[in-house]
This record gives C-alpha cells, structure tokens and sequence, in this order.
C-alpha cells in the first residue's frame, strides 16, 4: 500500500450502495413509477385494459359528482378521525393501566393484542356475526327481555360505519398499546419520583409531563394508524361489503371495484390519484420533517 | 392434458352443473382442474382479467358473455374459434342466433356458450302462502296485493340478498314485465335519457318501490340464502334468475306442488337470453390448446348441454335436443324460447360501467326508505345519459 | 409546630407523638383503586376475548342448535365435525378438501416471503443507519409514503411488471410483492433499531477490518434478536392473513389458506353454516395467533426497542 | 429534636435486604453525606427517607413528626435526582411553579418564591428557557430551585454533579457549600466522589452493602478510618496497606524481617499475630538516609507527576506503595531510597476483623 | 519519519468547521494527550486518524505513507472506545480475533497472538467469556487487547477511562503507562481528565474550537500555559487570574493599589496597560506578616479540606482566590493574612490577546 488516491465519490460506500438497490429500485420503479403510471392512466378513458385515450379531466368530474365516492370520503373522514381519536385514546389508557404494576400484566396484554394477530377477513366475519340482529347481541339483549332494544348498526345506512369501527378498534388498539406501553416505559423513572415530591397527582403527571414527554412515541403510533386508515378495505369488504347500500363504502373499495368490476379503469386510477393525492398532502411535509431532514446527522 | 378452468359456480346447484361438465371433460381423457372462486363475478373477475393480463392465464374461464370480456379479446388475448364452429355446425344449432353473435367479433367466434339464462322469473313459496291463507298469486299485482296478509303472518313478503347486483336484477326484471320489451329496449339499447326519466318509466318505479317495501325484512346476504327463505317458507317469492331452480331441486322440491313460477312475473311472458360462456385463452403450450378445443366441443356436446343445464336449472344453447325430461318450469321457459319472446340480457346492451352505476343506485335505494322514487328516477336517466 | 400530619390528625390526637405507624405501609388488597382498576380491566377484557369466544363456542355447536340459540351460549352438545368439515371437506366448486390444501401453500408462500422481506428490510434498515450516503435519506421518505398507498392502486402497475420480468403467477412473484409492501415499515423498524446500537461498536468493526457485509453478519445481526422477533412476527401475520395479494399474484392449485376461507365462508350452500365458517376462521387464524401467544414477551420488548426511539 | 431520624430502618426488594435496620440521625441544619461504593443502598435509602419507596421495616421521622406512612410531597422535604429530571416541555419558571400550582397557591406567592428561588440561584434570565436550552449546570440549579421553592427544611440531593465535567463539578461543589451556609437547612448528600464528600459534609456516612459502616466528621473518617473498607475507601490515591504483625507488647509492627517501632500511634497496645499497618502517601517521606525504627528500604518504579504534586510508585518489602511527593521532586525508576514513616497519622488494623485497633 | 503526521488537515461537518487546517506530528513511541472541554473535536481528529471519518481537506501520513484515503484497517492502527465497543455476542477470545479472521491469517498464528495479548494484560482466565460477564477493567483491558492482536505501531485511545470509577481508573491509568513503556509503541490519547494528561503524556495537545492552542510536554503546559484559555483549563483547583498592569518598564505588576515585583518572572519586560498575573493556587502561601514587594492582604473566606490538602478561599484586591495548604492548617472564615505569591512560577498574560508575555 503506498499513497492511496483519493477515490471516486459514487464508489465510496459502494457495498452500501449496492445492498440498497432493491430499496431504491422500490422506491423509485414501485412506488415513484406505479403512482406516476396511475396518475398518467387516470386522464385516459381506460376500461377494461388500459390505454391512451386521453379525455382530459373527464374521469375527475365524473367522480366528483358520483354519489358513492362522496360517500366513501364521507365514511373515511368518520372512520378516521375516530379510529384516530379513539386508537390514541384507548391505546394510551390501556397502556396506562398495564402500567399499574399489576398482577398478570402479561395475561392482560396478551388479551389485548391477540386480535391483532387476525386478518381484517376475520375480523370482519367474527364482528358481523356478532352485530348480527339475528343471533347477535341484539337478540341475546332481546332474549334478557328487553324485547324492544334495537342494535344492528350493520343493517343501518347511518350507523354502519360505527360498527366498522368498533371491530377496526378491536383489531388494532392492541399493538397501540403495545407501542404506549413501551413509550411509558421508557420515561425516566426520577421524573416520576419528582412528580411525586411536588405532590402532583397521578393523572395530572399523565397529562401535563408524561404525555408530553411521548411525543415520538405519538408520532410513530400516528403513521402506523393513518397508514391503516387509509388503506381500510379488508374489513368493510368482509364485514358489511359495502352496505347496506353504499352505506359503508370506503375509498380502497371504490378503486378496487371501478377498476376491476366495473372495467373502468380510468375512473379507478381517477379515484386512485385523489386518494394519493390525500396522502402526499398529509404524508410529504411530515416525512420530509421527520424522516428527510438533517435530524440525526 | 390437464386444463385449468376458473369460473365462480360455487353455491349448489351451480357446483352439481360443473361436476356434469367436468365429468364430460375427463371422459376424453384429459383433466378438469378446478379453479372456483367463491363470491360472485365481481369478486371473480378481476383475478381472472389480472392473470390473463399479467401473462398466467388459465385454459378456460367463465364471462356472462356480452361485453365483459371484449377488450381482452380486442387485445388478442383469447382463442379464435372459427375453425371449430365451422367445423361443428355451431351457427346452425346454437339457438337463438344472438348468443353466438354474442360471441362474435369482427366475424370471429371467441367464445363458447353454455346455457342461457334468464332473468325474468318469479318464485313463490306455496307453503307460505298456505301459511298465510291467501291463494299463490299468478302475477305481480296479486303477489303485491297479497303482501299484507303475508307480513301479518310474520312472513317476508319478498326475499331480496343485500348484493347490489340483485337490487339491480330485480329492477330490471320489472321493467320488462312491466314496461314491456319496447320500453327496455329503448331505454337500455337506445338509451334514450328522455325515455329514462319519463313517465312511462314511472309503474317501473312504482313496482321496484313496492318491492323495496316487501323486501325490508329481508338482512340475508347471498341470492341462494334468499332463495331458501322462500324454499323453507320464510319468505313469499323472489324475484331471481332461472338459476334459483337448482336450489329448489337440491332441497328436492317439486315445482307445483312446493313452490310456483312465474315466467316475465306473469305479466310479459318474456325473457332475456344470457348467459354464461366460456373463453378460452391463448395458450402457448401446443398440447394445451389442443385440449382447450376438446373442452369447447365437449361443453357443446348434446349430452353435456342436457346434463348440465338440467342441474344448473338454465336452457341449454342447442335448439336440437330433447328436454322433456326437465320439470314443469322448464318447460315453460322452453315454451316462451320456442315463441321467440326473447330479448337481449342488459349485460349485451350496456358496458359493466353503467352496470355498476346502476347496482350502486339500486343498492342504495333498496337500503335507504329516504330516496324518493322521483330522485332515484332522475338519477336513473343521468346513468343512461352517459351509458355506453 | 406545623399542623400534624393528616393520617392521625383526628384519631390519634392524643396518642403519645412518640408512638406511631412503623414498619410498612398497609396495602389494602381490595383497595378502592385496586377494585377499579381490576374491575375496568376485566371489562375490557371482556370485549377483547368475547369474539374469540363466540367463534371457540360456534365452531362447536351443530347447525339447529345455533339457528336456536343465541351466540354466546356454551354449546349444549359439543361436535367436532365443523372443524373437520372446515379442515378437510368443505367445497369450493368441484374441490372438497377444505382448508388443509390451503396450509401447505400458506406456508410455502410464508416460508420465503417472510424471510427474503426481512432479510432485505435488516440491509436497508442497516444502509440507512450506519452508512449514510447522499440521496438514502431521500429514498427512505419515498418509501415512508409508499407505505400510505392503498394496495389496490399499486395492483395493476405491479401485474405489469411482474409481467414483463415474467414471474407473473410464480411463488417468486409473491414473494416479491410481499417484499416490496413490507418493506416500507420493516425498513424503518430496522433503521431505528441500528441507530440505536452504539457507534462505536460500528468503527470498532471497521477498525478491525470487516466490511459492509462483515459487521452486518457477524456483528449486527447476532445482537438485534428482539427487533428481528417483532419484523418475524409482523411479517408471519402480514403474510399469512394477506388475502388481496393471494388471490392476484397466485393460481388456483397455490391458494393460500385464506383465499380458501374466503371460498369457503361465501360458497354458500343453502345455508350458512356458521359453525364450518368459525372453525375454519380459527383454523386460519391459529399460526399467527400461536406466534403471538409464544413470543409476546419478545415482541413487545422489540417494538420498544425499534419503534419507540425512533 | 433531629431534622431526620432514621430508626432501626430495613427495606427488602423481595427477598434480598437491601438496608439491614439501619439507624441515622441528622441534626438540624446538618450537611449528611452518603458516601459509597454502586449498589450499596445510599440511593435507596434516600428514596425511602423521602417516601418514594415504601419501606419493610423501621420509622421515619422528620422534624419530630412520625412520617413513615406520609406521602413524599407531605413530608417537608425537596430532592434533586442526578438526571435532574425536570420537566422537559415545561419553562424553567413553569418547572418551579408546577408544585406550587399544583398546591393552589395564591398566584401572586408562586411568583414571588419563584422570583426569590431565582435570585438565590442566579437563573433569572433562564425562567423562560426550557430544559433542553440549559447548560448541565443551569439544569443542576433548576432542580435545586424546585426544591427551594417549596420551602422545605429538608434537602435530598442524589448524585447531583456526577453527570457534569470536572470543572463544573467543582464549582456547583462550592456554590452547593454556599448555599448550604446561606440556607442553612438540612442536607442529605448522596454521591460516590470522595472530594465532593470530604470538602461538603459536616458528617459523612460511608456506606457498604446496606450498613453504615462509619459515621463522623470527614476528617476523622479520613484520619482515623473505622476499618478497612473505609481506610481503603477513602482518599485518593488510596492508603498503603502493609501487611504483618503486631508484636512486642504492641510496641512494633513487623513486616517480613523489618521491625517498625509504633511510636506516637494512638490505638490500643495489644500484640496481634495478623495486623495491616495502613499508611496515606501523604505521611511518607522519601529520603536517602533510613532513619531507624520508622523507615523502610524501597526502590522507585514510576514517576507520575500530576501538576502540583508527583505520585511516586515504590517497592518495599515485597509491597508496592504509592507515595506523594511535591512535583519538583523527580525519581528515576531503579533510584534506591528510604521511605519515612509518620507512624502517629498510621492506622492499624486486625486483619481477621478487618477493624482498626 | 513521523508516526502520524497530520497535515493542514480540516473537517467540516456540513458548512460547520470541526478541525480548522490542523497540524500535528507525532514521533515513534511518542504518547501524546489530547485534551480539551467537551465539544473541541478531540474525537474527531481521532476519527479521522482511524479513517473512520472522510475529511474535508489535508492529509494524514502514518508511517511514512499516506493514508488519506486508506480504509481504517489498512492504516496499522488500534483504536479504543469509551464504552469499549466490545462484540456484546462474542467471547472475549472472539473479539480479540475477530480482526485477524477478517485479514484471513492463519488460524495458528490467531491463536498464538491472541495467547500472547492475554498474557500481557493478564486476561487469560476470561479468555471464553463475554463481555456482559466482564467488570469495567477487564472490559477495558479486551479492548486494548483487540488493538494488540493486531500488532499495530499506533495506538488511538477515545476516553477509554472516563467511563470507571475513581479508584479503577487510577489504577488502569497506571497500567496503561507501563504498557507504553514496554511496548514503546506511538499511541495517542483523547480526554479531557486533566490527572490523565499529566500523568500520561509525553507531550499533551490542548485544543479549543478544533485549533490545537498548546502542545508541549506536560510541565511546561502546566507551567507555562501558551495562554489564558490552557492557563484556566489544566490545573484543580484553578489557576487565580489576577487582572491588573505591567508597569515600571516591565518591572512591576499593578493590582489596584497593591504593586507586586515581577522579580524573577521569566517572560518578556514590557508595560502593558491590561495584563493577567496568573498564579496557582500551590504557589501562594498564606502568612501572618507581610513580605514587601510579593505579597497581598487577603481575608479567609471559605476552608475545604480535601483529605491530604484543604482549599483556602479568600478574597484579596477585590478577588476571589484559592490557595492550597497541607490539611492540618484550619483557617477560620474572617480571619486577615497575608499572601505570598512565588513570582518566578507565575503567569502574566496580555489581556487583549490572551496570550503569555
Ligand atoms: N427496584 C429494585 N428492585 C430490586 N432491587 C433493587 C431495586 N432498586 C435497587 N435495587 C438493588 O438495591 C441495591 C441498592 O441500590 P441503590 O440504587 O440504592 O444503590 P446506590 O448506592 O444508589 O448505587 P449507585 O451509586 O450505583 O447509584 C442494589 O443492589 C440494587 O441492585
Ligand atoms: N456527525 C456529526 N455531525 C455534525 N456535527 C458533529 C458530528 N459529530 C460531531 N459533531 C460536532 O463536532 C464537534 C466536535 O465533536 P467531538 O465529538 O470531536 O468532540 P469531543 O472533543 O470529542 O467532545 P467530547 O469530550 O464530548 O467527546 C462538536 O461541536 C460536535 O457537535
Ligand atoms: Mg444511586
Ligand atoms: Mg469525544
């Protein structure tokens, strides 16, 4: 070895370079080249196959004023601003609970992440079956006397979507506690313990310095939810298909069915590109704070 | 040579009907291989268009034929069987006429038909109306007229699944038995938006809203499920495709004595001509397509028409075999073929797009008592005005 | 003298100040606070378990006893035969083996997919961290908000390429869609995780001459079980539940299990039969739900360690 | 009556008896040091005296009241925990005034304890700073005003330096000392740094496995260590320790075939067959002449000069030895000297019991 | 030929300048300190020695070669870690060979350097344990015994001590000298423990804003800092920094209206209208009586007795100063002397630049 000249900028690294290729391939051919390509499709008027016949904004009008799409933004505005609201809110307060030093925590959080484990498929057989007015809980309530109680939120077109929700929330408010948990965890134990010499209540410690203390735990339990938010499809598909009507239409279901059942592609990728379009507007300024800057040098 | 053969026959009577055709299949030595997905052409159809599409295709697949699978064929992704027709006489036996046009493009045969179905039936549970001390009606009017007495009885009057295709189903069937066949026509071939939203749609409308009233009781999912409300005498009728007659079979009822049918719901004896066919993709393996000919003369053959189409409750695609062997509604369906009353299926005249709009305003307007008849006619001839 | 203290400011007022509590504090085991605290957790419990239970009670009733009965009765005749019916005779179209096809393909489609994801999410995750070039960072965003596009818009571009490199329909193709759609959140686990490992046991590896490979397998890997247990589990529940993907990319002799119960729950003939349905739900469910069961502990000690510092 | 009095206090984690009936009584305004190796209770022991930790067995009292079963923020005392632990989004002015709020005090008190607790500490400017814009010794004093604000008599303070550097270190360490005379409260000092313990305390205990093993003033504990552990614990560098035997009538100590006459020490006089003759570098000398019955032959190893002073690294009689020698004094290794015993400042101890004599 | 020579050598951490052109040679077998507060880039400029950091401008040359560009194990360097960096999953025998493995040297030779390192630190029982079962110094002695393996001429130590106690950290430091001194290898050593430097370093660089401020043998650093900032940094307790004027043709220093002889001072003769006498605390005695010429009136104010010595605090001319004496001299607060200061062990330094005249 004598002088060693001074190398090329694009080889140094080059091993890193090179086991990143199917990461950047990813990105860029994927997720880059598939949405661009959609984007693309959706000024045509495609059918059944795709191709180049370009009717400008047409398929976007058509949406708009499509009833159903309405509805599905509609229901993935409720839908996601309470799976937000109420994945935080439980998720924290059960990680809260666990944080007790009680007996059989790991009893109780196994409980609570079982479902977890499940698919949205079967999530939604096992929460339509429930919400069942038939053989659900409205006919045991029904059996106990209360012959007039009334609950079949999946056979009502207003009140579908809650219980969507109430089996989403089942599904998924484990593994938020699961991160909470592992957020409270990680707070210094002398902040509890000068919490406690300037006599500050339990919950008050929660609020005004625990939780506040969690915000990186907050924010990767937020990308986690929104990231299934807006992807919620399985479960409507399997638990209500839908309806009744299009009472529980959510935007996934939109796409999937133009583009595939009613061999309308362009109007899919139409739908397609508006939902990508939510996501760069809520996801890109995030990211690139969190994940593009200079953080972490 | 095994062959792989997608479609979405899955409930009974349909899964009995497949069995006949793959039992015909492997007699010639070769191998059916089953690839049933279960839901309904909805679910079914994008895997089936995805594989052809992503270069997997399978041997054969089932379409309604008409337009759902027309671009695949424009892109030359399915077999030409000309030669085969020609050479099998198809465009002689094949009756009526239009399902091989259906098949037809640019003067090419793409396409295999199998059964046809048709839509424009009523059935009607006799025990039910037993049950409820009224006689079995013959029409529409007397089955709506006799609803009142049903749901006294705790009885649904009408068995409707909650899928949109159903909702929609039923719309159309009335607007043929009610409207007639011109009215259809020009709404659906001319489409004509003025027609649509004009009032002589409006009995159309009135008659889908008393269904949508009779049918409010009923929360099941699937179309056999309704069908057996009405076999098992929960429900009074329903309004569904020849189809429905497996189901009565398998549960071993008698049409007559346990249940009734009502070709056109007993106003205009009409119905449509669908129907199911069979593609069959370019293959690239030699031995392979030789096999998918076998397949599409062996689904022809007269035998496997008359065992398939006895199961599958349809009329078979041949107007030279013998079906007196089928039960009485059968008959009468043959009966109305024979008379020539027959007019396109809606899935020949207008594309899956306006389809889907049409389930969609179907579906919500069976679901939800608030659209009025007026909105939901309006609605109707906003569709039609940008159908294809 | 300030105001005594309150515990014995009425009671004890005139006992001798020498005197007092000593020794530990009394705990009341049925405390106020222990009551409701144990009290909501079983409530909530409740809500958590009672759909396992209704599927457990259903799968083991007969057809008459559940059109009678409510759901969550216990079965008054205990019957297996749903759960062999699900496992091993229950139709779709012309095929009556039920489930069991359907396993021996989950697993061959988890097998890879579950370790070619992770394997190539541990090197991004380890690029990322510990070798820093211009432009990773700005890949890694990309991917943080492909992780937010809905699967149904990436289908079709996704069967045009698989198309066009020709493993369309292969279990390669699965594979590698399931690597592509793991890759997102996996890669940002393992990111974080690596940045938490010290620095310095990175150059000491460098010092000591190994290379990217090097302190990868030999340094990196052997310490970072926990984060390797979360993305196995993820990725085992991911991929053996995945139902869209299954369906698309594969053929009707390689289903996977779901796809199977998919058949299954909606070949409806004549009647529902709930009771086939639920077990075959479970039946699908039991591989992830053991996995959870077996390894939570690790699990959660993963996700501390990954998600949170991040 | 004791600020703090600690009786016959044991606490157990499970099984394992972390404090062994421990008894400390700390007068009023007293500066207490806990002085100890890692693990040997002095955190915990200041937990349970502030009632973060409920204990197993004992009392409690501060100020004449019985507060064993009292919860922390009742008992009149302020602690300052070696992270700080301060309130990372609150200002420093809300860190102050969160206990206070929490109290319902009058707003117009809050703000003048503040004001007041600031100016002691000179952190004015900061009280619209949060935490996270404060230096390591800005945060220190922060913590020391959440205490101070409260008005306690009784300060706890673990390990309040050992997170900063040397410098900053020493000057807390003196502003600590001030604060102290200002004050004048009572103080409990946890740390494991020998000077902060030495130049702090009025008494110190030095802690090991749960039990005290010495309480007394830092000169005592320095000059006339209880036993071993503490000798050898204490001072920097650490105290010779010969090994031998006291004979003689405890008249000499021999080691290997030295004899060294125990002239001016002041322990008991009894022979002992296992004795170790302890010796600080400080009291010996180097010199090139031996000096009979109080010196030793050695021979130098290593010359480590460390600014002011040189430590001095010897062979004598099989034993090495560290001596402190002023700087400008240099040795090369291999020189042959005498070492000079200052035998009245030695301490003797058993070496079966490990006690001194 | 050097061992290491640094040349105009620059970092830049984005538009942020870490090593500003720096310069440093260093000689076969020399030990060189490098020290300064946090933050000054010690562990930078040993980065980039190790090529585990790509610099922005200069080069490095060990051996007679440059290695600029060289990948850290190409270089023939050892480095070891604060924290140790030991494999966590390996035994210590695996981390000792884990670098001749991946030079691919013949098992047998492995063996017998990896026997011989043990020997030498003595860590031969531990050989198949892991470091998780390991005390600090053993930890700390795997890790310079993975840079031995590998029979490297230049040693880079980051901290390797700060992360132990007093008492084992004297003793390593001891250690880690004889260990120089018999292998005679160029080693180079970052901290910022002042005892450390002195004691180690054959030449200490002191740095301050990644510029090299002094860099001198040990003695002459504490003795004749190059300026005020290495004046106040080396040195516990502090250098007391006099500000005053040079008068009298050099001849005197005015500190109010106190004037003192620079009689002995060894710097340059000139008036300066601000300077800075800088004496430390070792080099000022306290008396009864006045000395004419050399020495200030000073009222006691505090008194820390650090065990061997105690700290004087006084104020004298309006300053605050600190004096050592032996530990047995108690000075009540309050009470008047006299200081004596030893002018030719002082500093003086030009206000404005900072720098020594
Ligand atoms: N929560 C706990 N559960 C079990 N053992 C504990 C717990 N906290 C402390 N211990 C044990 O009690 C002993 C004393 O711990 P403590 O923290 O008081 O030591 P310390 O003297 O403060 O040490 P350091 O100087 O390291 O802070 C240790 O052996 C420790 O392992
Ligand atoms: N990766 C980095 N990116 C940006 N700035 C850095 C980076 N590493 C170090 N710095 C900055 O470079 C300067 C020098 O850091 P360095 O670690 O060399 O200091 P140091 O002298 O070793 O301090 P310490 O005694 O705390 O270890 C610091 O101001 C630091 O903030
Ligand atoms: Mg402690
Ligand atoms: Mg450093």
């Amino acid at each position: 070895m004598s002088t060693s000249p001074r190398p090329y900028r694009l080889l140094r690294n080059l091993n890193a370079k090179i086991a990143s290729v199917p990461m950047i391939l990813t990105a860029l051919v994927i997720f880059v080249g598939g949405t661009a390509w959609t984007v693309f499709y959706s000024f045509t008027d495609s059918k059944l196959l795709p191709r180049l016949r370009f009717v400008g904004l047409d398929q976007y009008e058509r949406l708009w004023s499509t009833g159903r799409w309405l509805t599905s933004i509609e229901n993935l505005l409720i839908y996601g601003v309470l799976t937000l609201i109420f994945s935080l809110v439980i998720g924290f307060l059960l990680a809260v609970l666990l944080d007790q030093k009680i007996r059989f925590e790991d009893t109780f959080r196994t409980i609570f992440l079982y479902p977890f484990a499940l698919s949205f498929i079967v999530t939604g057989l096992v929460w339509q079956w429930i919400l069942n007015p038939e053989f659900g809980v409205q006919n045991v309530v029904r059996s106990l006397g209360f012959t007039e109680f009334v609950f079949d939120p999946l056979y009502d077109p207003d009140i579908v979507i809650y219980g969507v929700l109430i089996a989403g929330l089942w599904q998924g408010t484990g593994l938020i506690m699961c991160l909470m948990l592992a957020g409270l965890r990680g707070i210094d134990e002398d902040i509890w313990k000068a919490a406690r010499i300037d006599g500050i209540p339990t919950w008050k410690t929660y609020i005004f310095i625990i939780i506040p203390m969690m915000r990186p735990v907050f924010v990767t339990t937020l990308v986690i939810i929104m990231s299934g938010i807006v992807k919620v499809y399985d479960l409507v598909v399997a638990q209500t298909g839908g309806g009744p009507g299009n009472a529980s239409e959510v935007p996934a279901k939109y796409v999937y069915d133009f583009m595939f059942a009613a061999q309308n592609l362009g109007q899919g990728f139409a739908a397609s590109t508006m939902m990508l379009l939510s996501v760069v507007i809520i996801v890109v300024p995030w990211a690139y704070l969190e994940f593009g800057g200079k953080r972490r040098g | 040579t095994d062959l792989e053969v997608t479609h979405w026959w899955t409930s009974g009577g349909e899964a009995a009907a497949v069995a006949e055709l793959a039992k015909a299949f492997d007699a010639t030595g070769n191998k059916w291989v089953d690839g049933a997905i279960a839901g309904s052409g909805d679910t079914a159809r994008p895997i089936m268009v995805s594989r052809i599409t992503g270069g997997d295709p399978m041997a054969a697949t089932q379409f309604n034929h008409g337009r759902q699978a027309q671009e695949l064929v424009e892109a030359g992704l399915m077999r030409d069987f000309t030669e085969l027709a020609a050479k099998e006489g198809w465009a002689d036996i094949v009756n009526p006429p239009s399902l091989l046009a259906n098949c037809t493009l640019d003067g090419k045969i793409y396409c295999v038909p199998v059964n046809i179905h048709s839509w424009q039936w009523l059935w009607l549970s006799n025990k039910a109306f037993a049950d409820a001390g009224v006689p079995v009606p013959t029409n529409w009017d007397e089955f709506v007229a006799a609803a009142p007495a049903l749901e006294a009885k705790g009885i649904t009057p009408l068995a409707m699944g909650q899928q949109a295709w159903q909702n929609a189903g039923a719309f159309n069937v009335l607007m043929v038995a009610v409207g007639g066949r011109d009215l259809f026509m020009k709404v659906y071939g001319d489409k004509d938006e003025a027609v649509a939203g004009g009032a002589e749609l409006g009995p159309v409308f009135k008659a889908i809203d008393d269904a949508r009233k009779m049918a409010a009781n009923s929360k099941v999912q699937d179309w056999n499920q309704a069908t057996n409300m009405v076999i098992t005498g929960q429900a009074g009728g329903q309004i569904m495709g020849d189809w429905a007659q497996g189901e009565f079979q398998i549960a071993g009822q008698v049409a007559g004595t346990d249940y009734t049918c009502l070709p056109g719901l007993g106003m205009n004896e009409i119905i449509s001509t669908g129907g199911d066919a069979f593609y069959f993709p370019v293959l690239s393996d030699p031995e392979a397509s030789a096999a998918q000919e076998v397949l599409a003369s062996t689904m022809m053959a007269q035998a496997t028409q008359v065992a398939f189409n006895l199961k599958k409750g349809s009329l078979p695609v041949r107007g030279d075999i013998d079906l007196s062997t089928a039960n009485d509604c059968m008959q009468k369906g043959l009966e109305i073929l024979a008379a020539g009353n027959v007019i396109q299926g809606s899935d020949e005249l207008i594309s899956p797009d306006t389809t889907t709009q049409i389930n969609d305003l179907m579906s919500e307007f069976f679901n939800d008592p608030a659209i009025t008849v007026e909105d939901a006619q309006a609605r109707f001839a906003d569709i039609i005005a940008t159908a294809e | 003298m300030c105001p005594g203290p309150i515990w014995n400011s009425e009671a004890n007022a005139v006992a001798d100040l020498t005197k007092g509590p000593r020794g530990a504090k009394p705990r009341k085991i049925l405390s106020r606070r222990n009551i409701m605290l144990y009290g909501i957790l079983f409530v909530i419990s409740v809500y958590y378990l009672l759909p396992l239970y209704v599927m457990v009670v259903t799968s083991l009733k007969g057809m008459p006893e559940i059109r009678l009965g409510n759901i969550f009765s216990p079965p008054v005749e205990i019957t297996f035969q749903p759960w062999v019916k699900a496992w091993a005779q229950a139709c779709t179209g012309l095929n009556c083996d039920g489930l069991s096809r359907g396993f021996w393909n989950s697993v061959q489609i988890t097998v890879p997919s579950v370790i070619l994801s992770i394997a190539v999410a541990a090197v991004n995750g380890y690029a990322l961290s510990l070798w820093k070039f211009r432009g990773a960072e700005t890949f890694f965003a990309i991917l943080i908000v492909g992780a937010f596009i809905p699967y149904q818009v990436m289908i079709y571009p996704i069967v045009i390429i698989l198309r066009e490199i020709g493993i369309y329909g292969t279990l390669w193709g699965l594979v590698l869609v399931h690597t592509i759609f793991g890759m997102p959140i996996l890669t940002l686990l393992f990111r974080n995780y690596f940045s938490s490992v010290p620095e310095e046991l990175f150059k000491a590896a460098r010092v000591d001459g190994a290379g990217f490979w090097g302190i990868f397998l030999r340094i990196m890997v052997p310490m970072s079980l926990p984060i390797f247990v979360v993305a196995l589990i993820l990725q085992v529940t991911g991929i053996w539940n995945d139902f869209l993907f299954g369906v698309i990319y594969t053929r009707p002799d390689t289903y996977p299990m779901t796809v199977q119960l998919n058949n299954i729950v909606n070949s409806v003939q004549g009647v529902k039969e709930y009771n086939v349905n639920m077990a075959a739900t479970l039946l699908t469910g039991l591989v992830p739900l053991i996995i959870y069961f077996i390894s939570g502990k690790l699990f959660v000690r993963g996700i501390a360690a990954g998600a949170v510092k991040g | 009556m004791h600020s703090i009095s600690v009786r016959d206090l044991t606490l157990n984690f499970g099984s394992h008896a972390v404090l062994k009936t421990m008894n400390l009584d700390v007068a009023e305004g007293e500066f207490i040091v806990l002085l100890g190796p890692s693990g040997c209770g002095k955190s915990t022991l200041l937990n349970c005296i502030a009632g973060l930790l409920d204990i197993s067995d004992g009392e409690i009292w501060i100020k004449g009241q019985n507060v064993t079963w009292a919860e922390p923020s009742e008992r009149g005392i302020g602690m300052v925990f070696q992270s700080y632990a301060l309130y990372p989004q609150m200002t420093v002015r809300g860190n102050l005034s969160f206990g206070l709020k929490n109290a319902r005090m009058p707003k117009a008190e809050i703000e003048s304890r503040v004001a007041r607790a600031a100016k002691i500490l000179q952190i004015e400017p900061l009280l619209d700073r949060k935490p996270g814009a404060l230096s390591g010794g800005q945060r220190q004093r922060v913590a020391i005003g959440r205490a101070l604000v409260r008005d306690v008599d009784v300060f706890l303070f673990d390990e309040p330096l050992s997170n900063l550097d040397a410098k900053l270190r020493a000057e807390l360490r003196v502003e600590i000392k001030r604060l102290h005379s200002r004050l004048n409260n009572t103080m409990v000092y946890v740390t494991h740094d020998q000077i902060e313990a030495l130049t702090l305390a009025d008494r110190i205990a030095v802690m090991k496995g749960g039990v005290i093993q010495q309480l007394d003033a830092p000169q005592v504990i320095y000059n006339r260590p209880a036993n071993l552990f503490v000798a050898g614990f204490i001072g920097s560098p650490a105290m010779n320790f010969l090994p031998g035997a006291v004979v003689d009538g405890g008249r000499s100590f021999r080691l290997g075939e030295h004899s060294i006459a125990l002239e001016g020490y002041d322990g008991r006089a009894v022979d002992l067959p296992r004795a170790i003759l302890g010796l600080r570098p400080e009291h010996i000398a180097i010199a090139t002449d031996p000096r009979p019955g109080t010196s030793l032959p050695a021979v130098v190893e290593l010359d480590e000069p460390m600014g002011a002073d040189s430590l001095v690294w010897l062979k004598a009689a099989g034993q090495q030895m560290s001596v402190r020698v002023p700087v400008e004094r240099r040795l090369e290794p291999g020189t042959p000297v005498y070492l000079h015993l200052d035998l009245p400042k030695a301490s003797l101890f058993d070496a079966a019991t490990e006690q001194r004599i």
